[in-house]
């Protein structure tokens, strides 16, 4: 049955992520950007919503509640709407720990699930991106060789969020031509950490380059273990969330530049009532709502374990394209307002157009 | 709760909405060369097939969808084999819509059962109503309504029994004297003068009107409220209602076709060897097959804005808004997906070898009738920027 | 030095043009698209402008005068923006006889160029397109072996203009995987010759299917005989040539839709007072602008024999997608006036989607 | 003659400018990264290089482009090497212009030799001059201007020396009360309030002026006309008149900005073994050579807008409509292809390892100054339209 209804708890959840990102992320998104930093407090903060450990099973301390990836696009739409930068950096942590959760062998979930159920922000992090000119996820160069019983691991991997302080790594690299995920503690022989790569936008999001000069792992380090993974599954996730991240940002832009339009005066009236402003706020609606019913499609498929690669792949290069435009017209709204940094919409455009090329920052 | 999956008895009926489909598109091109002829009420293979509509409520469960989106993907499965051939030709048109909106229950009872068609545009006047020139004037003597005016864009307007017409019967009051009046045809003073010669839905049957003292009977006033209501309320109220089920409607309708585009356009990328593949990046993925991605996230995105629209409506909730999102955005929609579809192909796009070409024409006029583009935009932004028509022009 | 400047003697070609056009081409374009018929009389008439005969030598009985690609691209413009069908029609002969002019060898300029020197229309025609999906120039299938010192061609051909009526084909066929030319005789044995295929747009232009099974051509036929002939420089000059009937089509849309909107009443006033629709007609004169000093550049190229393929190509690539924009576009401005055929908005769009498809038709 | 060659000194003349732009762009991130710091008026390497706009006027021959067309050009070269940076800081701005414009000649004299900014736009008004609040009053006993405001965005307002404002003398008589009024530095009651924070050119000079009862002499009045003349003429079109060459001019320096993209993102494709080629069709093409492609036919087409509007004013022909047409095309083009670049290349596009995404941020100005898009649309509409200003608001 088509449906686009919530669940009463998940209206409830809504709600709250909807308070808590005016009250605790939009406040403070603009001086985390221009220092290139977040808080601790924020983090720990955002932490206690247990975005991540609720849905961890009670036998490794988490909540024990069923993982929701439409309840989770629900909340990182919310949290971006907020800021879409603090929404990755205190969801970061759920991606590494989903993976685990989903696609984890028993033993890696005895181990690594733990470590995110404790009070404070733990971080352990994805590494997908490669600093290649065109990376496409589907041409990954970073290779692992099987060598006897363990596996080696050689290549550089880049934008890897909050890699400074991530305790674990899943690597996805590329074994005999195929995509497949490893598990590499931070601490590995080989694994050379460069914390705070400078980009765009998500500025005050950490992110680092992985340099991994033939590291060894254990085959118990490979995702799944012997059973093994599905990485095309893990990028879904990933994508699905991205979508509904820049949804989130898209909806920002239009309620900013709503209020602005019909205040600020031009040729004696407000320019909201210049159908070319009027006009270009009603298809940043349209396409928020376009591109939201494109990311729910995608959390539903994943929700009840289809296969949601084409849906996810729709969802995250509409979104992609659309959000980049709304912010990029929210600039053109504001005239030269737009261009100075005592408005958020700036902020918006660079991390929409940094949005718009990351994979495997966030997950359902 | 959340979902976008199709329920047992769905799968069921647009499996047969495509059957019929599949039939209907053998007649496609004949009727788009022939434009003379009118394709026939039945076709010959309707004998063999039982029509999906007519099982429409038939058997549903609480997995299937609600009636509104049900009928969004008929729609668009229709429109996926032809615009205008069907295996059996429904009765009921437009006006039908504008009979069971705002018509009493002794309307509703007596003309349910003809094919009436919808005039509301003038040569004067494209897409602003309040502009209606034909009117309506009482002549207490005989009780009758005397009609005046031109209409055109009429859609089934020559095979329509009946017509439901806005005149007004108020110039000086704007939209508050609009009112709709039931015509039949055979009607003294109602002549429908042509066919328009259109660049697609050629097959399709949009008249021009012409009411020449055409005299009805009082009681033809749908609605039987003879008053003139205030500013934007009563008679056109009552009429614009019928255009929050129709703007989703005419969204699949162009989608349906735009989906036949897609279709094609897909199987001759296979032919070619040319490899549509998600999940990858731009780097990995041939020029033609990243044209297609973009066509095909387009599509979804629109097809959805019309699921929307038409979900609220089952749930008896306002969706104004919501319908202009879906005309508007399958409007764009859908002409970006055919010209897309034929850049892809190249000159084989163009040949009237194939569908491909007429689809492009077929599906132009769903960014024009009901309201264009621009005019969804109007209604999006005053809803959006809570401004009235003085406020937003 | 760059410069836009038109010559006195190209002003007044110019000039003769446009009105031609607007006297004999804009009147009849809409009765001959509804016939899918130009009668041999406008042929003739169009003929008498001498558009192929005057830049033929002397020697063949031409005019002699020097052939100017920026002069050509001025009068293709003109004519276009009468109507683009009967602009081609009347310059398929040009097309070939200047490939003759251009590359052939001194004996095919002896046999050939009289043929166009006479008081009437003769058509003769290039053979480029072929009829399968994603056809691209760079791909030819139509294949051209040696057999001692003869070539045998064979493959399909489309959408060759005039070929129900051409005295030769210029046939581009992939020869040892280079590209190469052959003048072809209608009567030449293995050639089916099928008139009349039925498009989307520009229905009043016969164009042809030819079928080669083997058909058998002395190597005398190969453009430039021994010398042999460039391709892609005859390729060049038809892609410059399109972007310049494209502009026509594209000024004719803009310059319909100006007086109209002025005209058009609704709620109360102008709808070319509304911004959307002012904004609209702005845009459309800016890319009629942008796209005709792309294929002035093109021609300005050609005409100083330097390397065109870089300009030609990206002059008639932007203007097939604005022409496109602007005639899709044009029917929006009109309305359900622009779905109907009583305005000819209608028939320049299907001409400009199908122009933006095509090669090979016209040349500089 | 049609050309669009360039002449030998051209060539010399744009080969020059392209070695001092590699120079600039060596500093291009450092004050990116570090906006409170300003360029130094001469780089180091400015001793080796002799500055080619200084040779401009010099060893020019008939081949040659025209001075207008050839400004455009260096303007290009230059901001190809980056917006703000130069091997040595050209005296002069907008004011400059506005003052070479509209000043007496013993203006001119006077302050020929200044680096005047210009300051148009307030805080309450941006794209509509006519609302200027900045007052200009006199003081017949002492034969002062007193002028009272605030003014945002102004360009080189930091270094300038002087500045020249737009104020009105008569708020009743709208565009026709405002006056030009040069203010030299240091005048008590002008203050500098501080330098924007901007998204891109940040190494660029953007500041905010404050004027409290500054007090200038009676013969600051740029043009010295007192006299408040008719609607749309008189100070204001002088002033306007400077805007006939910025409008292409802007749009050169963003094209510069967008050029420099495209010719990074064309080595990475290389680089990463993704060829472009001219002449073939959409199935031979990948993804991100088509996409390539289509931005360079943009940039192409956006590059010849400038060069027909300067053009134009080189020959002493009207270019007002193709001034819009060159601002308008151009500052959408910037936007298109420093994005499309960025999504070619990926990842490595959005990291300030490379330039690229300062470039997306840079050129993002040029369709907000000098008047945004809309209002570019606005003034080729009206031209088009024969519409005056009450006719399309």
């Amino acid at each position: 049955m088509i449906s686009f209804g919530l669940t009463e708890e998940q209206e409830v959840v809504r709600e709250a992520m909807r308070d808590f990102a005016a009250q605790q992320l939009r406040p403070i998104a603009r001086e985390c950007d221009e220092a290139s930093k977040i808080s601790d407090a924020f983090l720990d903060q955002a932490w206690e919503l247990g975005l991540t450990s609720t849905q961890l099973p009670e036998s490794v301390g988490g909540g024990g509640e069923a993982r929701s990836p439409i309840t989770n696009a629900l909340v990182l739409e919310e949290l971006a709407h907020g800021d879409a930068t603090l929404a990755i950096a205190a969801v970061v942590p759920s991606l590494f720990a989903n993976s685990i959760v989903d696609q984890g062998s028993e033993a890696q979930k005895q181990e690594l699930l733990p470590l995110f159920c404790g009070p404070k922000y733990h971080a352990a992090s994805l590494a997908v991106i490669e600093p290649s000119p065109l990376f496409d996820a589907g041409q990954l160069r970073t290779q692992a060789e099987s060598k006897g019983d363990r596996f080696v691991l050689s290549g550089v991997k880049s934008f890897v969020p909050m890699g400074g302080r991530a305790s674990h790594f899943l690597v996805i690299a590329s074994r005999d031509g195929a995509p497949d995920a490893f598990v590499v503690p931070r601490d590995a022989e080989g694994l050379t950490i460069t914390a705070g790569e400078k980009n765009l936008g998500l500025r005050a999001l950490e992110t680092s380059t992985l340099e991994l000069a033939r590291v060894e792992v254990p085959a118990s380090a490979r995702l799944g273990g012997a059973a093994g993974c599905n990485v095309r599954r893990l990028l879904d996730g990933s994508r699905a969330a991205l979508a509904s991240v820049m949804v989130g940002l898209s909806r920002a832009v239009l309620e900013y530049c709503v209020p602005y339009a019909k205040e600020r005066e031009a040729f004696d009236e407000a320019i909201a009532r210049k159908q070319a402003i009027a006009f270009c706020l009603a298809e940043m609606h349209m396409e928020v709502e376009a591109s939201r019913w494109l990311a729910w499609k995608a959390a539903s498929e994943l929700e009840r374990g289809l296969d949601a690669t084409r849906s996810a792949h729709l969802a995250r290069s509409y979104a992609a394209e659309k959000s980049l435009w709304i912010a990029d017209n929210g600039i053109q709204v504001l005239g030269g307002h737009g261009f100075i940094r005592e408005h958020p919409v700036e902020m918006w455009f660079r991390n929409a157009r940094t949005l718009g090329v990351l994979e495997g920052t966030v997950a359902l | 709760m959340i979902d976008f999956r199709l329920g047992p008895n769905d799968e069921k009926l647009l499996q047969a909405t495509r059957e019929e489909a599949l039939v209907a598109r053998k007649y496609a091109r004949y009727y788009d060369e022939n434009e003379h002829e009118f394709p026939p009420d039945e076709l010959p293979e309707a004998t063999d097939l039982q029509p999906a509509l007519a099982r429409m409520n038939i058997g549903r469960t609480a997995e299937d969808s609600s009636i509104p989106v049900l009928g969004m993907l008929i729609s668009m499965g229709q429109t996926w084999g032809d615009y205008s051939v069907r295996l059996r030709r429904q009765k009921g048109g437009l006006g039908n819509a504008a009979l069971q909106a705002s018509g009493t229950p002794e309307q509703k009872q007596r003309w349910g059962g003809e094919t009436l068609a919808m005039a509301i545009t003038e040569p004067g006047c494209g897409s602003d109503p309040s502009k209606v020139q034909c009117s309506a004037v009482l002549d207490e003597k005989t009780n009758e309504w005397v009609i005046n005016g031109e209409k055109i864009f009429v859609t089934t307007g020559c095979r329509a029994t009946g017509v439901v017409v806005w005149a007004t019967v108020d110039k000086r009051a704007g939209r508050a004297g609009i009112k709709s009046f039931l015509i039949p045809k055979g009607t003294p003073g109602f002549v429908v003068a042509h066919k328009e010669k259109k660049l697609g839905i050629r097959a399709d049957d949009t008249a021009a009107y012409v009411f020449q003292d055409c005299r009805i009977p009082r009681d033809h006033l749908l609605g039987g409220d003879e008053k003139v209501a205030k500013q934007g309320s009563g008679g056109f109220r009552g009429v614009m209602k019928t255009f929050n089920m129709t703007r989703p409607a005419v969204a699949a309708i162009g989608l349906g076709i735009a989906e036949a585009a897609l279709d094609f356009t897909r199987g001759e990328l296979e032919k070619a060897g040319v490899l549509v593949e998600y999940g990858g990046g731009l780097a990995g993925t041939s020029a033609p097959a990243a044209k297609f991605l973009q066509l095909e996230a387009l599509f979804e995105a629109s097809k959805l804005t019309v699921m929307r629209a038409a979900w609220l409506a089952g749930e008896g909730k306002p969706n104004n808004m919501e319908s202009s999102v879906s005309k508007a955005h399958a409007g764009s929609a859908v002409r970006a997906i055919t010209q897309g579809c034929i850049e892809i192909l190249g000159p084989m796009g163009i040949s009237r070898d194939h569908l491909l070409e007429k689809w492009l024409r077929d599906c132009r006029i769903t960014d024009i009738y009901e309201g264009t583009g621009q005019i969804q935009r109007l209604i999006m932004a005053r809803e959006l920027l809570g401004y009235g028509r003085d406020e937003l022009k």
